[in-house]
């Protein structure tokens, strides 16, 4: 993907998010009007601060909303043409839309190669087996773990919920916060594995990231959002050299980092609302 | 006309709904027919059917509320331990209790006998009670044992739930038991609930028991002979009145045959006068005529005329009140309601002694090729001991 | 033997699972007053490392020693009572509570009512109390801009503002020692400072003693005193930020410089800032 | 001692012990993959045995054409409560579905009991010999088919649940629906299927207690009787339901056996088990072969 | 906040932290609280018997369901054996009166003291047992108690239970439903009160933290074997005084009233009124005892003619609770508590939905 596309509707979008509001518990309001678009075979990312409602975002596509009490009450969210708003999550994992979730969930009371097993549980093909060896080279460190899932140190869990939507092999996966937990050197092997299954297999991802660094350069497409609203997007460059992401989301950018510990008031934020 | 307020609390489901069904299908017929025929001296009985599922406190619950409203002035009931719950409520209340429970602590009106745990002055039933009734099995054991020519002391042992049903006779007749030359061996218990029984019934065929007294209900009681026939057990069982009737025989089929059972009524269709009137009544909820109704039925038709009767000589006497009600209940000298004669066996109460009789029939059962017989086998005399009152 | 300016010493702790070593004759020790941070691949011990010194799991070898005083069979809840709070790794809020009573349970060893004067309340000295306690626990909320979450059930919330309560909650033990355990993972920058700054003014201003576990280099550095390594369970590097950034065996297996560079025009330690 | 006795009580032990053993098995089924606690398993006995006395009885059918149709009735109806009561409540508090399930339990009891009546009924002559002798005991001919089979069927769900691919889904929608659904198991499919099986072997189960003591609304009270058993074993422990079951049968039997030589209290055999059952927990927490809940932090 | 503002309040508002940790959020359900018991004074004044009773079992119930709250929706132990403890309360309060000559005004308490020291017993276990495993080992103690009741005649008068002496105050008699009502009522309010500030101090909340969370809760403080014990405890003391209350309202005392039967009825009610909701117990249990009420008055309108009809009312009437319980839950699997916060929360934003 090395070549930055221009626009997101360059190529066609598998993925449109239609203007969605979603509504927890019937009634809390957690997105308003979000709209996004996620072309065939690229990597877009979601960024926005704690709270925002990107996890939101991404379970309303997946459907998992329902299983939260919540619902898309407007709007309408199409994957390959075909409307999936408020379909059930096994449905819309068998059309091929495959979500990490937050937080590592994983089957803690099932040893690692049965969670990679369940990866693969909507796949009939005979693979299974040998994507199960190349996760392990992946992450070698699974390989040696051989008890209950559950006992996985933090980022090995995240290792084994980036490994299980691997086996998926779906069209299109949903990454909430692949890094979240791994050290420095795994967050750059996770972001080259995220960028050669999408090369490689050609699946479409649309990834929501705390690390904007990272999360930017591996994008073609962006969006921020706060408070439940789209507050900013453009392609990779245009991102990369926005005065107020690079204050908020990437350290400054060209000039010297700032330390954290001179970082003497809290109140700073600026919002786009 | 006015007119008489009367309980019936049934058991018509739960663990005993077995026999609480053809009892209290009995007495709901024998009212209904009372009132289609004059009722009492021209009064009419307005009686509400409760099912209580044999649950003592809600059988005292609804005995409240009851008294809070509709006040009646007579009582058909069930099971022994809401009755007996209830003896100092009705006493208080002078509300004279027909109950299907024969508990032998029923009979004492006075608490006179040293035995009588408390004074149950406006209880009556009809029948010999569960004690009297063992008393009468073990009394035919013992001339069984004879007439069969066996030696030395015969092993008796009392089986049931721990419950007051089956718990009311235990001391009292291994009392009598061992008096008559029993060896009376430990108490077996099995539940009141059909269930496997295999090993009690291991331990009954070890025990080596020659006589088996069977306190509980029918239904507990056909599952209690089928484990013990496939196990080999060898005995000579005695049934107490509840424990045994035409539905048990036709479901134990041949592992209960020989079963030696008490009868408080002959069986239907016996060639008795009051036959028909029984059929007249039977009819009140079977117009086709064709049912044939268990023992269980009868005897509820009869404590219902034994009431009936009180009732029309309270009404001569002054009124229909529960004191005048039981007044007239302890006049009844060898009496026999009118149009059962044959059915309802001769009954006697007095203001000092509540066992209403103490003749016991004894019957056995036999099942063949999905046909069976009931014989009777002696009708034993208890005596009828001052000691034995309220126990 | 004590001394007076060590708060937490830990001699040759070793704890393996079945044949996991998680842990392998690990000493080391932290002065009052300082931040200490652990790093380590994932997988390394740094969690295991924590539960020991919180009570969670026993060590089968060595000892630890708290103010001096040997802690190492003590149960959890009465090492709290000594003055050590935490937070965890994989979000351990009371889901079904609300932020403040969450908040409110770290006061659970300061607060004196109990089952018998609780329900007498307004007759009993419960309800002064409870309110004294509750101005305390404001402070708090205060203090780390939580205020609007304040009635919002724990399990609701976003993952980001989780970790926040939970820092609320061990802050509100007035521990002595807190140990933090990834309290920047799934923050963005913006918030990322602010927790940093957080965390400096708990150690400047509050006195407490903090150690932590972080994957982000930019932030151990910055902001800690001394850093311990951990790899495979034992302990490789100790010393100031700067010194462990040089060491050799740190940067490969930990920050993996010399892995193959990521397809960014960015040098690696800038794209984890 | 009565050596006598003493065995025929243990050998009667694992013959009933089986029998909890598979109506444990049928808890644990759905416990297994849907973690409800099914309190409606009792009534499962009961729908089944009533349903093949009536086809037997009613409908005068042979026994081999009456058993498996009760079998595909039992299926079906498996297959309907869950679209029908439980399929609204995926994705709720589990208690809300335990609470369906004490529910549904008064809801069948009561049917049945308005269907059948409140008599225990026998069942039919269905084999030519109705005991054979294991070692000087006699035991009745339904409790060994039930035996067979329910070996048959242990072996079945545990290579099932162990290597099977709906086992494992299974597996996963107990732990959690939520993330079982984000990979693409349909949880509905998966309730649907563990409540039909456990149905059917259910009434496998009624139906041989049934030839034995008649059917009667008193099968239901198996469904509570085989807590033990099941906890035991460890809850979600397909083996550990058998090995609890003949651990409670042979329980039950010891204690009638102290019972009937030395103690007379009588009702040993009902309680003892549950005496047990405290202490053995205070010692293995998780039964037998329970799986340890994951304490990590 | 004393003056009569008509501006409708929107959100909250709140000025001290005392207002803040008050039992009723809003100044209305202070005012529909304290209102409802003013108007249940007058009940039996205005109520005939039928209502009453519903009102007193209620009651005794009612307690007896937020004592089974506290150890299963708070503190997340479930309890199958709640109806021994019920019984247990029942059987010492008869005891201690018959036996032992104390008067009923005293028996009651003590047996709820007596009542919470065998939950300690019995809750000792759940120091190592837990979930369903701690679940059945609860059942196992239901069913050795009942097997205790049904045998220890000193104590129970065996299987054929025990008289229970009715309630005397200064020698007045409490033997009328008009009176009796009083005194559950008056327990009702105590408990209620006693068990909501209970579970907004200290140790309620370490209930809570236990069943949420408890091996972050130990971190935090909290000492899990004595919370688990204890909310055994306190909620053997609640079963005590309802069964004690529900003894000397019926004046007998069986075993046979406690079964597990009435254990599930006690889960049924708070799980029908919401876990861990202390207004849910009371709403729950009213579900629970008007539901058959309710029944039967359907079933009535059919009208018995014979037993046999009356059998298979019975058996309707069991099928239609059963019934209700499904259909309640597949519409409503929060509880009661639930939808009425859900209406308290669309009136108190009420235009502003959302
Ligand atoms: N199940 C739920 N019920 C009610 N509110 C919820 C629920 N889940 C999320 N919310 C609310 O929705 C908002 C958005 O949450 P979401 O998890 O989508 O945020 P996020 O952008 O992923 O944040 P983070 O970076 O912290 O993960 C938050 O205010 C949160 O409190
Ligand atoms: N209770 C346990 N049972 C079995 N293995 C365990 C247990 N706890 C930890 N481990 C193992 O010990 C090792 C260290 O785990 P730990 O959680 O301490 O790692 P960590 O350094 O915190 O890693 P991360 O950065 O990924 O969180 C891991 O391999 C883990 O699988
Ligand atoms: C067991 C039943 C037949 C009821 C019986 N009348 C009794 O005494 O309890
Ligand atoms: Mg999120
Ligand atoms: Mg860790």
């Amino acid at each position: 993907m090395g070549e930055a596309v221009p626009q997101s509707a360059a190529k066609e979008a598998v993925l449109t998010v239609n203007n969605i509001e979603v509504v927890y518990d019937e009634v809390i309001l957690v997105l308003r009007g979000i709209s996004l678009e996620v072309p065939q075979g690229e990597i877009v990312t979601l960024l926005g601060p704690n709270g925002a409602g990107k996890s939101t975002t991404l379970k309303a596509i997946s459907g998992l909303l329902k299983t939260e009490d919540g619902k898309v009450t407007r709007g309408n969210v199409t994957f390959m043409g075909e409307n999936i708003t408020n379909r059930p999550p096994e449905e819309i994992v068998r059309k091929g839309i495959f979500q990490v979730m937050e937080g590592r969930r994983i089957i803690e009371d099932m040893t690692v190669v049965e969670n990679l097993r369940l990866g693969a549980y909507t796949r009939r093909d005979r693979g299974i087996r040998k994507d199960i060896d190349m996760v392990f080279d992946y992450f070698p460190r699974l390989k040696e773990r051989t008890g209950m899932a559950g006992y996985l140190s933090g980022g090995e869990q995240q290792m084994l919920a980036i490994g299980r939507a691997m086996m998926a092999r779906p069209k299109m996966i949903l990454l909430d916060e692949p890094s979240m937990g791994l050290s420095p050197l795994l967050v750059k092997e996770v972001f080259n594995i995220i960028r050669s299954i999408n090369r490689e297999q050609g699946i479409t991802m649309l990834l929501v990231e705390q690390n904007a660094n990272m999360a930017l350069h591996a994008c073609s497409y962006g969006y921020v959002m706060e408070s439940g609203k789209i507050v900013l997007d453009g392609n990779r460059e245009e991102l990369l050299s926005n005065e107020d992401m690079k204050e908020f989301y990437l350290a400054g950018g060209d000039k010297e980092r700032k330390s954290f510990k001179n970082i003497k008031s809290y109140k700073r934020r600026k919002r786009w609302l | 006309a006015d007119k008489i307020p009367v309980g019936h609390l049934a058991a018509l489901t739960g663990p005993t709904s077995d026999v609480g069904v053809p009892y209290g299908q009995g007495i709901a017929d024998a009212l209904n027919y009372i009132n289609k025929n004059g009722g009492v001296n021209g009064k009419q009985i307005e009686f509400e059917t409760v099912d209580y599922a044999y649950n003592a406190p809600r059988a005292v619950a609804t005995y409240k509320k009851w008294m809070a409203s509709m006040k009646p002035v007579a009582i058909q009931g069930w099971g022994t331990a809401d009755t007996e719950a209830l003896v100092q409520f009705i006493a208080q209340d002078q509300v004279p209790y027909i109950s299907a429970s024969y508990s032998g602590h029923l009979t004492d009106p006075t608490g006179k006998s040293p035995k009588t745990k408390a004074p149950a002055p406006y209880n009556y039933f009809y029948g010999p009670s569960y004690s009297d009734a063992c008393r009468g099995l073990v009394q035919w054991a013992m001339e069984d044992w004879k007439a069969k020519g066996k030696e030395g002391k015969p092993k008796f042992v009392h089986m049931g739930d721990n419950h007051p049903y089956p718990n009311a006779p235990k001391e009292a007749c291994a009392a009598y038991a061992e008096e008559l030359g029993f060896e009376v061996l430990n108490p077996i218990v099995y539940s009141l609930k059909p269930a496997d029984a295999k090993a009690q019934c291991l331990s009954l065929k070890e025990s080596g028991a020659n006589y088996a007294y069977l306190g509980n209900t029918s239904g507990s009681n056909i599952s209690l002979l089928n484990s013990c026939t496939t196990v080999g057990v060898q005995t000579q069982y005695l049934s107490n009145i509840w424990g045994w009737d035409e539905n048990s025989i036709n479901a134990a089929k041949e592992a209960g045959n020989g079963v030696a059972w008490v009868v408080g009524a002959p069986p239907w269709g016996s060639a008795v006068p009051g036959m028909k009137t029984l059929a007249a009544i039977s009819r009140m909820s079977d117009s086709s005529g064709k049912s044939e109704r268990p023992l269980h039925y009868i005897r509820g038709v009869c404590a219902t005329f034994f009431m009936k009767d009180a009732m029309e000589m309270a009404d001569k006497a002054g009124g229909i009140t529960g004191p005048n009600i039981k007044k007239a209940m302890d006049q009844m000298k060898d009496h026999v309601p009118a149009g059962l004669e044959g059915v309802c066996t001769p009954s006697t109460w007095t203001a000092e002694d509540h066992r209403g009789t103490t003749e016991v029939s004894v019957y056995t059962s036999d099942y063949k090729d999905g046909k069976f017989t009931m014989t009777k086998m002696a009708t034993e005399d208890v005596p009828r001991r001052a000691e034995w009152l309220g126990w | 033997m004590s001394d007076p300016t060590s708060l937490l010493q830990v001699s040759g702790v070793s704890l393996s699972f079945g044949g996991v070593h998680a842990l392998t004759d690990v000493t080391f020790e932290v002065r009052k007053g300082e931040v200490f941070s652990i790093i380590g691949p994932n997988g390394a011990g740094k969690t295991s490392m924590l539960n020991c010194v919180s009570g969670r799991y026993q060590p089968q070898k060595g000892s630890i020693l708290f103010k001096g005083q040997e802690i190492t069979g003590m149960r959890p809840n009465d090492r709290c009572t000594l003055g050590i709070g935490r937070t965890f790794q994989n979000l351990a809020l009371f889901a079904h509570m609300t932020v403040l009573d969450n908040i409110m349970v770290g006061r659970h060893h300061l607060l004196k009512n109990n089952f018998l004067n609780g329900p007498l309340y307004w007759l009993s000295r419960a309800q002064k109390e409870e309110l004294r306690h509750r101005r305390d626990v404001e402070d708090i909320i205060d203090f780390l801009e939580i205020a609007h979450i304040r009635k919002s059930v724990a399990g609701t919330l976003s993952y980001g503002l989780r970790k926040r309560v939970e820092l609320a909650r061990a802050v509100a033990l007035r521990p002595e020692l807190i140990l933090l355990d990834e309290p920047m993972a799934g923050m963005n920058l913006e918030e990322k400072e602010d927790m940093a700054r957080y965390i400096i003014d708990l150690n400047e201003e509050w006195g407490m003693t903090v150690v932590m576990i972080e994957h982000d280099m930019g932030v151990v550095m910055d902001i800690s005193h001394r850093v311990m390594v951990l790899d495979f369970g034992k302990k490789i590097a100790e010393g100031l930020p700067d010194q462990i950034m040089d060491n050799d065996h740190v940067k490969k297996a930990y920050l993996g410089e010399d892995t193959e560079e990521p397809e960014t025009s960015q040098p690696a330690e800038e794209e984890v800032a | 001692m009565n050596w006598n006795l003493l065995i025929q009580l243990l050998i009667n032990g694992i013959i009933i012990g089986t029998l909890y053993g598979v109506v444990a098995m049928c808890f644990v089924l759905i416990y297994k993959s849907t973690r409800v606690v099914n309190f409606a398993q009792g009534e499962f006995l009961l729908i089944g045995a009533w349903t093949c006395w009536a086809l037997l009885v009613k409908f005068e059918l042979p026994f081999y054409i009456g058993f498996p149709l009760t079998l595909a009735f039992m299926l079906v109806f498996g297959i309907l409560l869950q679209v029908v009561v439980l399929r609204p409540l995926i994705g709720e508090p589990i208690i809300s579905v335990i609470m369906v399930t004490i529910g549904l339990s008064m809801f069948f009891q009561s049917l049945m009991g308005m269907l059948f009546g409140g008599f225990a009924r026998p069942f039919p002559t269905v084999f030519e010999t109705a005991s054979v002798n294991v070692l000087g005991l006699q035991i009745q001919t339904a409790y060994i088919m039930s035996l067979v089979i329910s070996v048959v069927i242990m072996i079945g769900f545990y290579y099932f649940f162990k290597h099977s691919r709906t086992g494992l889904a299974m597996r996963a929608t107990a732990f959690n629906q939520q993330v079982a659904q984000s990979l693409g198991i349909p949880v509905r499919h998966v309730f649907a299927a563990a409540w039909a099986i456990s149905a059917m072997v259910s009434a496998l189960a009624g139906v041989v207690v049934g030839m034995v003591n008649g059917v009667s609304s008193a099968l239901s009270f198996f469904g509570i009787k085989v807590f033990p058993a099941v906890i035991l074993g460890g809850l979600d422990s397909i083996i550990g339901s058998i090995v609890g079951g003949l651990t409670i049968g042979i329980l039950e039997n010891l204690a009638e056996f102290f019972d009937a030589q030395w103690l007379h209290i009588g009702n040993m055999y009902t309680i003892a088990p549950f005496y047990a059952l405290v202490i053995i927990l205070m010692i293995k927490p998780y039964g037998f072969f329970g799986t340890k809940d994951i304490e990590r932090i | 906040m004393a003056s009569g503002h008509t501006m409708m309040r929107c959100g909250e508002y709140r000025t001290t932290y005392q207002a803040d940790t008050t039992i009723f959020p809003t100044p209305m359900s202070r005012y529909f609280a304290v209102g409802s018991v003013i108007l249940l004074l007058g009940a039996p004044a205005l109520l005939n018997a039928y209502y009453l009773n519903l009102l007193i079992q209620i009651g005794y119930y009612g307690i007896a369901a937020l004592g089974l709250n506290i150890v299963v929706g708070f503190t997340g132990q479930i309890s199958l054996g709640h109806a021994a403890f019920f019984g247990f309360g029942a059987f010492a309060s008869a005891w201690l009166n018959s036996s032992l000559h104390i008067p009923v005004f005293f028996s009651i308490p003590l047996a709820g003291v007596m009542t919470l020291l065998v939950g300690l017993v019995v809750g000792i276990p759940a120091g190592r047992i837990k979930g369903l495993y701690l679940a059945i080992a609860t059942l196992a103690s239901q069913f050795i108690l009942e097997d205790f009741f049904a045998r220890a005649d000193w104590f129970t008068g065996g299987s054929y239970g025990a008289m229970a002496a009715p309630f005397t105050v200064f020698g007045y008699t409490m033997n009328t439903d008009q009176r009796y009502f009083y005194v559950v009522l008056f327990y009702v309010v105590v408990f209620f009160l006693l068990g909501s500030n209970l579970l907004r101090t200290r140790d309620g909340r370490a209930f809570v933290a236990v069943r949420d969370h408890y091996l972050s809760a130990e971190i935090m403080g909290i000492n899990l074997n004595k919370y688990r014990i204890l909310s055994f405890g306190i909620s053997s003391l609640y079963a005590g005084i309802g069964g004690a209350l529900f003894g000397h309202y019926l004046g007998y005392v069986s075993a046979e009233g406690f079964t597990i039967l009435l254990s599930i009825q006690f889960l049924g009610m708070i799980i029908i009124g919401g876990l861990g909701s202390v207004m849910g117990s009371l709403l729950g249990t009213a579900f629970m005892v008007l539901l058959p009420e309710v029944m039967e008055g359907v079933v009535n309108l059919v009208g018995a003619t014979s037993p046999d009809m009356t059998q298979a009312l019975a058996y309707v009437k069991e099928m239609a609770i059963g019934l209700s319980i499904i259909l309640f839950l597949i519409f409503e699997p929060d509880g009661l508590a639930h939808r009425w916060k859900m209406i308290k929360a669309y009136w108190k934003l009420y235009p502003f939905s959302y």
